[in-house]
């Protein structure tokens, strides 16, 4: 009845060069690993990203130059080891990036997604982070005097992402989607975006949706384009889906430390492949996926 | 390194966090140390715990170890899972975590911590992990507790940044920040420190068997307050090392067995 | 009333209602006629129609009325069941909500409504439902579509208390307050109105078959801007009557039937 | 290992007289009536209750002088009529009542639920809402320029209800709770308040919990006491247990009409049953309640 159900290029066709862009990883976990390599596929330019939590989606596009501002709150490969690209971006001056921590990310999510003008926060004060914010986004943070005690407040300006991109475990062709295991910012990133992207493991109908109203996670009319996409989020993990690929994230991790190695990352797994499903057979296909399929009690 | 007294330090830091946590807190952790220091505590003396992991997760219970708060082994068997907004907001920011766990690159005498950069951030630094939720629990938890490797570059005089402020200039500058709490723990592994109540510098509280007082001073930039008498730190009862090898680390992951 | 026309005049509001919805919209709605309305709209011409209950529910496909919101059969199929922050906040507040059905014990000229009192609010008074999610739709919404009984005692010179501000005094003043949007229809049981662009008077657009003019102005406490010519009301189709007592009420609950 | 089990005279003795509890109804489903019984009962005064849309469990108390201030965005019985008591409290001056909007509530139970000290909200300008709460709570409300664009916001202060009461549907004894359904203001009630009484219609393991831990929406760690208590909404409905019982709400709002038949109502319903499985009997035990059992699909 309203389909939205899109290709992953054409999904990734309508986002303009300079778009800010919400991502839904968080470290090695639900990042938009298939997306981030459209994205650079299609050359698009001057990003701006957002995550509560740097993640390997928005690494990758760092390393790709697809991106030029990261909004996020410090970020990790966790033990697979930093976000090698952002901190070279960060280190050379490439990458324009406004450091909060996840709290006050997330609170400019939340203030974006209820449509309020500013929301206060207790953290950031007496620390170099909104030194250095006052500098790098002086128009994102203000002092306030709260009118009930009369104590000085920092506020932050919300967030209104573009497009907020989402990787899910289960959506309908509406967009209408459910999210197992933590969400961490995924639901404020939603709803403080002007539209959302959902790209999704597996996809059911409406009917199975109207079985269990109180999973929906997102809601399907916030949702322009619904991209159904197995294995979309390899090598990160996707819970109750698949496991992350340790060898990948470890082969990652070791050719980014070097712009060169960065390169040949990319025109291994990126350039060197058509598109998705060459990308999955690069890794090792069927075979290899087999592999990480997670246990049903387990979710890995 | 000390197994002849049946236990690693790592395991002897661990369990000095554990002790710091009463029954039926709430503790905001990260992977790694604090993990196998909640963990043990809530299967000895504090079953009520509860645990928390930033990104949306209450009390699991792990039977295999995680790479990171983003291994969905470590959200196994947990009672809550939910968001960012849902911890660090309705529960950190609203006042009801009573113990954080941080650690870092570096701390000062202050316990100011710093997990965002090395070098001078107006010349060459190199960029590291940043906050994540450090800094909200820094800013919102009762109370934290550092976890540091001992070492002279690491207990610094002066950090390259403070991404998560302690008590910022000493005494009465974290209020003046509009901050309560304010660490109340430092752990390395050769010793244990708390904040003097006035100045808010940091102090010696126990040292590690196996340790001296001068090897505590000589790895640290900065001098801590050392009372006259320094007792050795509690070591760890044969059933807490039983626990955290067979039970809560068996893979040797978080102890780097 | 009017069986000779093959429709009642509920029938006949609910479609003016329903004719006011865009395929693609999202509508907030109570129960009663706003309900009818959408689910009409939605079988008809806008199929994508989204849905909202103020409580936390969207879309859904009742087979049994409801005697209101909190009645469980209103709520059967939907595809979203979450909270008033959720939809009030992050969808309404947040300015997705494109029309908000809105009803009332009385309404002014300029469209400010009434659910709160009746009487002097000083000295003796009646008081009502109060707002409920009205005055968050009447501040929020894109538009507002209002339905109300043709009395005189109804559509007042000025009403005792404005729950859910109109066009507050006439032009500008809604801007002055900080508000967007305001009501775009008036639909009663003898009439359709709007308002007029520049004053934003209540005008006449249209009278439903069967009444006239006089009998429209003469049950009204206050004149509207009544234009030279005033054409009928479009009639509900049979199609649309069938859909109504066979599908969306079949029990007249909604309709009072 | 952690048990909050308590009968409900238990719990109800826990709240001082004075105490301002938020309440989970909403109109006539998952209101806390077994809990304004007792609450009658053991003759609690000078309560404070707060909701985003009043219901039946306020009217209740407002009745039998329970409550002598509401803070609330006005409600009703649904078609079965006004609430009869609140209103009668509000044209006499025997019941404070600080009315808001729907949202404006929630907005006020969720800047407590975040610990921040006061939050933005578009809704009452322009209203007599406004202009009257000026009067009646004249330190909730303020107005504030926002740092970022000049304009001014009105802004509300937070709510922090001394406890929360919540009528859920499934619970274990450490107080994790599920409510399946619409869940308007629970959740932020919940987190808003010093502590909560959860009151359960099924006790469930942790194990339980454990296995569908994204449904679990109320804490166990915020809660203090869990009371388990079949039927305790009755006469109104708890989705996916019972319906609400019409003759039983129509009865209540035909007697409400009057004082004295207020009086004869709480002679018949509380006063005259010793506890809430008298009143079961009272209204036609389980041959009555069966005939209300929801029907697993409709949730009716």
């Amino acid at each position: 009845m309203s389909s939205k159900l899109a290709t992953l290029a054409e999904a990734v066709a309508s986002i303009p060069d300079g778009a800010h862009v919400a991502l839904s990883g968080f470290a090695i976990t639900r990042c938009n690993m298939a997306f981030a390599r459209e994205l650079i596929r299609q050359g698009k330019r001057d990003l701006t990203v957002s995550q509560c939590v740097g993640a390997m989606d928005a690494d990758l596009l760092a390393g790709a130059g697809v991106i030029s501002r990261i909004i996020y709150g410090g970020g990790s490969l966790d033990r697979f080891g930093r976000l090698n690209c952002v901190n070279r971006g960060i280190e050379e001056g490439t990458l324009v990036a406004e450091e909060y921590s996840s709290l006050s990310v997330a609170f400019r999510y939340l203030a974006g997604a209820l449509g309020i003008p500013f929301i206060p926060i207790r953290s950031l004060r007496g620390s170099d982070i909104l030194e250095r914010l006052r500098k790098t986004a002086p128009g994102d943070i203000a002092f306030v005097d709260d009118p009930f005690s009369g104590e000085k407040w920092l506020v932050l300006k919300p967030l209104h992402p573009d497009v907020a991109v989402v990787q899910v475990q289960v959506a309908d062709e509406e967009g209408n989607a459910w999210i197992f295991g933590p969400r961490w910012d995924n639901e404020e990133q939603v709803r403080a975006s002007t539209r959302t992207i959902v790209i999704t493991e597996r996809l059911v109908s409406t009917e199975m949706i109207r079985r269990n109203p109180e999973w929906t996670r997102i809601p399907g009319f916030r949702v322009f384009h619904v991209v159904h996409l197995p294995f979309s989020a390899h090598p990160t993990s996707v819970y109750q889906a698949y496991d992350y690929d340790a060898d990948c994230i470890k082969e990652y991790a070791q050719m980014t430390q070097t712009r060169e190695g960065v390169q040949a990352y990319l025109d291994k797994y990126v350039y060197g492949v058509k598109d998705h499903w060459e990308y999955l057979e690069r890794v090792g296909g069927l075979e290899r996926l087999s592999k990480l399929t997670a246990d049903p009690v387990l979710g890995y | 390194m000390q197994a002849e007294q049946g236990y690693t330090l790592f395991e002897l830091m661990a369990v000095a966090g554990a002790r710091e946590l009463k029954d039926g807190e709430v503790v905001g952790v990260g992977i790694g140390l604090p993990v196998v220091a909640s963990f043990l505590a809530k299967r000895t003396h504090a079953p009520k715990l509860t645990i928390l992991f930033e990104l949306g997760v209450v009390d699991p219970e792990p039977i295999h170890t995680g790479v990171g708060l983003a291994d969905p082994r470590v959200w196994y068997r947990a009672k809550i899972m939910s968001s960012f907004v849902d911890i660090l907001g309705t529960v950190l920011h609203r006042g009801v975590v009573d113990v954080g766990f941080l650690g870092g690159l570096e701390v000062d005498m202050y316990g100011n911590l710093n997990t965002t950069l090395l070098g001078d951030p107006n010349g060459a630094f190199r960029h590291f992990v940043g906050s994540g939720g450090a800094n909200d629990i820094a800013s919102s938890a009762k109370r934290t507790i550092i976890i540091i490797r001992h070492e002279a570059r690491k207990l610094k005089q002066a950090v390259s940044f403070i991404t998560s402020p302690g008590y910022i200039q000493g005494a009465g500058s974290r209020e003046a920040a509009g901050l309560a709490g304010g660490p109340s723990r430092v752990i390395t592994d050769k010793a244990i420190f708390d904040f003097e109540p006035e100045s808010k510098r940091m102090r010696l509280l126990s040292i590690h068997l196996g340790t001296t007082l001068e090897e505590v001073l000589a790895e640290m930039s900065f001098e801590p307050i050392v009372p006259d008498r320094v007792p050795f730190t509690e070591p760890p009862t044969p059933e807490q090392v039983r626990l955290i090898r067979e039970e809560i680390d068996p893979e040797g992951i978080y102890s780097g067995r």
